[in-house]
């Protein structure tokens, strides 16, 4: 473990960011915080999170596949990707850094995404426990450790130093090239997780657990008559699918700039009505089923492909933006009651 | 660079079919000069003309738009130029508001005799456009070469 | 309150009225209610009315007004402006509609206390004047008034427009409310500063739609947006064009039949301040075309679906620009 | 960089048949004059043209065919409509194969076999059917029951008649909704047509057309004494990645473009029915 003294962690940003783009949660006006570069000046942000999650640094709301130049009959295509630089993302919270093993899970299996895997390979995530986690926290029901975060290098702060801990290859050779950083003992950190640890256990949602959805079958769920009443005020809105850390939906689609076509993905939305819209009708017509699919998905689908893994990390960023507050710690408790 | 020196507008004009097209029609039969610059994009009425088809015109790269219709009075559908000078107001207002310089957009009243009219104006948009640049502030940047 | 409310729907339900009810469920926190119908009188132990029950529940009643039997709804006075504008536009049926008018002193908007650094929340009580809101890192204390969502510290009207019957006393328009005065800073600004903020803005934007779904005026079965011609689809906005084109277009469409009701900037994840668009419009026509108040009675005819003759020219823009 | 599926390769258009009013099939070879890829019977490719969109078609020729591939399509949406508006040299994008196909090589292999299709529902089948027919020593003797609206609705009916009904290991019945000037074959819908055939019990079912002809005619099988086990279908939702990652084509935890698009009834009947 290494640590640094908390006066000194503007001289830590820049020896990271002499070599690498350095991004870092700073705040947002008096709303909250988001992700943006260091450069000299920029303060870091102790906010409990970000507004916008941190999939953007590897899933982007938006980004170009591909381009043609249609000429006639003859199409060329031009592969338009570029071997992305290293960066390092600072201060990702325990729960985000979950969310990118759920990304990985979708991305990284055969066929790999070559898009997100550039960017993983190149990416280092360092951590920061919660010092101060809040009331829509519920990151511990999905078995993560607000107290000990992964991620490459694990960090935690009180108000004289800053410790950390590399947890792979990739943050072990950052904090070596770091020479500013002095030894600091195994458990040095062990205080703050102590404290940490007490204030998880006092948060409102502490005690709700997802194990009861283990318990029913995918039908049983699926036919549940709750989904009714969950659904009705539902606006339909992608509010709660575009600040999620796991929601890994994209579209494709073209665009003619008059001189080529672009082909570029962006973020999609199964709460939109023509996600499943195809030529022959559409699948899920009902605000109900595509409310359902939602919560299905992260509850009982992605599991049951994955090794009973849930597809929510409890960062709590649906609870605070949802537009009429309804998400998945009311559908959770909802369907187990 | 003298990007300044050769920056050779890109005008699009919607002019109504009854008034302004005619009026458009007649500067060119009386051989009166205005830039080749201005496309001219017929539409049935001013009042066809929606916020989006200006907007858009914007993002394919147009560095002006106007829009001529008939004189309020002298609409074909007596009442069309009404609405769209209501809307247009709205509209500039709105753009002026976000800080997309005003003079980038405009309405006139061209008819169908006053073929000088809309030569003169056209060359007084082309001039107004050539002065301020290019559109940087709405554009879209994938339309750019 | 609540209680009183509850008590006049079961009466309601129960002699045959209504056969369901619209309001809030309590939620998860203190702060987090949620729109909900309720069919049966047992249903309604979960009822809440508070001071964080902000949602306009007009919109929900074209949908409700389509199903059998009537429907009772609990609208403030900024709900009931919308109601007229639906009805205006004939897309709710007033006979399958019950309201209960209910009084409103501003509702609170939870992020306000987040921004006062307010993390943690446990509970929050309200006493007298003052919240006291419990949190994991201590109490602390807060003047409601300093805690008011945007919208209501410049509220239009406290007047419930359209009502079968009251709860409490019918409040009043205040004119005075000066919704416009942020409006007018911006206006006041050189066209680079006003550039500069919007585009601080709107570049914030996540295109989520929650502002276009939550309006009660973007009652549209299907929107401009969702047509993959358009360019603009429901989608990301790829291009910083996109999100100016569609923040323009939305605001636009709405012009004339907004009420100001900002739910628009309520819902906003990225906390854009959608109304001051919204504001623009209305304050330019109450100056171009005479006041005009969407909402504020059913029928009425909104500007931009009028006209005289002596409307002003659309160059008054380069004229009032000019002479600040 | 790695290889990237989602990027497309050239494909080139060298001939176009109208098979019926609405549907044509497309020979695709790529810019080398030979296959794109390799595939089974049953899988499918993203087909684009740049600007348009992108969609997935059914490879309708069988593997076997080592020259080219093909493509029914019918006109029903946007892109279907540019592809019906092209001319024989044309390019367009092409990526695949996706999906799983028949399972010919396994639970398929020395079954008798029924093929049920109605209207385009033949595309993804005759893959199979002149897979089958190529390696006759592999399987047993092939049922095929198709039917379309009308007469000029059957697509591949030149095929049909000189090729599969020579064919002495193939049976083929025909239908047609409505009766018709010149067709003196069976008239009615496929599911009464299905039940009063009433085939062979043991045979194995592909069965692929209107989600409505599906419903009806597995309900008429089952009335026969068919098990769900027994019937296999290939389905058709919206796609975008054709590789299960955009999301959009689950019914319940399975993912069409990557767990199917060939389902057998009994996986589906434990899965929700949106689709």
């Amino acid at each position: 473990m290494k640590k640094i003294s908390i006066d000194k962690m503007n001289e830590l940003f820049a020896a990271i960011a002499a070599s690498k783009a350095l991004y870092m949660p700073v705040c947002d006006g008096k709303k909250g915080a988001k992700y943006a570069k260091w450069s000299e000046g920029t303060e870091y942000s102790q906010a409990a999170n970000t507004s916008r999650s941190a999939k953007d640094f590897f899933f982007p709301q938006v980004e170009d596949m591909a381009s043609f130049n249609v000429n006639g009959k003859e199409i060329e295509v031009i592969d338009t990707r570029e071997e992305c630089e290293d960066f390092v993302v600072f201060g990702v919270r325990a729960c985000d850094a979950k969310s990118f093993d759920i990304l990985d899970s979708v991305y990284l299996v055969d066929p790999v995404d070559s898009y997100y895997a550039n960017r993983r390979e190149h990416g280092i995530i360092m951590t920061m426990a919660c010092n101060k986690p809040t009331d829509t926290c519920f990151c511990s029901t999905f078995g993560i450790d607000a107290a000990n975060p992964m991620g490459d290098v694990s960090c935690w702060t009180n108000d004289n130093e800053l410790f950390l801990s590399a947890n792979t290859e990739k943050g072990q050779a950052l904090l070596d090239s770091i020479s500013i950083l002095e030894d600091a003992d195994d458990n040095a950190a062990d205080d703050i997780k102590a404290s940490i640890k007490t204030i998880l256990d006092k948060l409102p949602l502490a005690g709700l657990s997802a194990d009861g959805m283990k318990e029913k079958t995918l039908m049983e769920v699926f036919n549940s008559d709750k989904w009714a009443e969950l659904s009705e005020s539902c606006l339909g809105c992608g509010t709660c699918t575009f600040v999620c850390p796991t929601c890994q939906c994209y579209d494709i689609r073209d665009y003619d700039t008059g001189h080529g076509v672009m082909r570029y993905r962006c973020w999609d939305s199964c709460m939109y009505s023509d996600f499943t819209l195809c030529a022959h009708g559409n699948t899920r017509t009902t605000q109900l089923q595509r409310f359902r699919q939602r919560f299905m998905h992260k509850l009982v689908y992605y599991p049951e492909n994955n090794g009973g893994v849930f597809g929510c990390v409890g960062c709590g960023r649906c609870l605070r933006s949802c537009p009429i507050s309804m998400n998945i710690v009311k559908v959770m408790k909802t369907l187990e009651g | 660079m003298q990007v300044n020196n050769e920056f050779k507008p890109k005008i699009v004009a919607f002019c109504c079919n009854w008034c302004s097209y005619a009026g458009a029609d007649l500067a060119g039969t009386n051989r009166a000069n205005y830039p080749a610059d201005v496309k001219i994009i017929r539409v049935p009425c001013s009042c066809r003309v929606n916020p989006m088809f200006i907007l858009r015109a914007f993002q394919r790269g147009a560095d002006g738009v106007i829009l001529c219709g008939c004189h309020p009075g002298d609409c074909h559908y007596t009442t069309g130029n009404y609405y769209a000078r209501r809307r247009m107001t709205m509209l500039f207002s709105m753009l002026n508001y976000l800080g997309i310089e005003k003079e980038r957009t405009r309405v006139e009243w061209v008819s169908a005799a006053e073929g000088a009219k809309f030569a003169a104006t056209m060359n007084e948009f082309v001039e107004t456009i050539t002065k301020l640049g290019e559109n940087k502030r709405l554009e879209d940047l994938r339309c750019k070469k | 309150m609540q209680e009183v409310m509850v008590k006049r729907a079961s009466e309601l339900m129960a002699d045959g009225t209504v056969v369901r009810v619209l309001g809030w469920k309590n939620g998860e926190f203190a702060y987090d209610p949620t729109p909900a119908v309720f069919e049966s009188a047992e249903a309604l132990n979960t009822f809440v009315y508070n001071d964080f029950c902000s949602s306009n529940l007009s919109k929900y009643l074209i949908a409700l007004s389509k199903k059998d039997g009537k429907t009772l709804v609990f609208l403030k006075p900024c709900d009931s402006y919308s109601f007229n504008q639906l009805l205006t536009e004939h897309r709710i049926d007033r006979e399958k509609v019950y309201i209960i008018g209910i009084e409103c002193s501003g509702k609170v908007d939870e992020a306000k206390l987040r921004e006062a650094g307010c993390e943690g929340i446990l509970g929050i009580k309200s006493e007298g004047d003052n919240f006291v809101v419990e949190t994991l890192y201590g109490d602390k204390t807060f003047a409601k008034a300093d805690c008011l969502s945007e919208r209501c510290t410049t509220c239009k009207s406290r007047k419930v427009v359209a009502y079968d019957e009251m709860i409490g006393e019918n409040g009043e328009v205040n004119s005075e409310c000066g919704r416009f005065d942020q409006v007018a800073e911006l206006e006041a600004m050189t066209p680079d500063e006003r550039y500069e903020f919007w585009r601080g803005e709107l570049s914030r934007c996540i295109r989520c739609n929650a502002c276009r779904n939550i309006c009660p005026a973007c009652s549209c079965e299907k929107c401009v947006f969702d047509n993959p011609n358009s360019g603009i689809a429901q989608k990301a906005a790829a291009d910083s064009f996109e999100e100016n084109m569609f923040h323009i277009i939305r605001a636009f469409h709405v012009a004339g039949r907004c009420t100001d009701c900002g739910e628009c900037s309520r819902v906003c994840p990225q906390h854009i301040p959608l109304h001051l668009l919204n504001r623009k419009f209305i304050k330019d026509m109450n100056e171009c075309y005479g006041e005009y108040q969407a909402g504020e009675e059913a029928g009425s005819r909104a500007p931009l679906v009028s006209f005289t003759q002596e409307d002003c020219e659309p160059s008054i823009v380069y004229e009032r620009e000019a002479s600040k | 960089m790695r290889e990237e599926t989602l990027i497309p390769k050239v494909g080139v258009v060298t001939d176009i048949r109208q098979d019926t009013p609405d549907v044509k099939t497309f020979r695709v070879v790529g810019l080398d004059g030979k296959k794109v890829f390799e595939h089974i019977p049953g899988q499918c490719a993203m087909l684009s043209v740049p600007g348009v969109g992108e969609g997935m078609f059914s490879i309708t020729s069988s593997p076997t065919n080592t020259e080219f591939m093909e493509f029914s399509i019918k006109k029903c949406g946007c892109l279907t409509s540019w592809l019906h508006m092209m001319e024989v040299g044309q390019q367009i994008t092409i990526r695949g194969p996706y999906g799983n196909g028949f399972p010919v090589e396994s639970s398929l292999k020395g079954k008798d076999l029924l093929f049920i299709a109605g209207g385009i529902g033949l595309a993804p089948l005759r893959s199979v059917i002149n897979y089958v027919r190529d390696k006759k020593d592999n399987y047993g003797s092939v049922h095929i029951i198709y039917g379309s609206r009308s007469m000029d609705d059957l697509v591949d009916y030149k095929e049909i008649i000189d090729e599969w009904c020579n064919d002495p290991s193939v049976k083929v019945d025909l239908t047609i909704d409505r009766p018709q000037e010149g067709w003196d074959g069976h008239v009615g819908f496929i599911p009464s047509f299905v039940e009063e055939l009433s085939p062979d019990l043991s045979r194995t079912v592909l069965i692929c057309g209107p989600p409505i002809m599906i419903k009806f005619t597995l309900d008429g099988l089952k009335k026969l004494g068919f098990q769900e086990s027994q019937v296999y279908t290939t389905m058709e939702l919206r796609m975008k990645c054709a590789i299960g990652k955009c999301g959009r084509c689950n019914i319940g935890n399975k993912y069409v473009c990557k767990d199917g698009p060939v389902f057998r009834f009994d996986q589906l009947a434990e899965l929700p029915d949106e689709y």
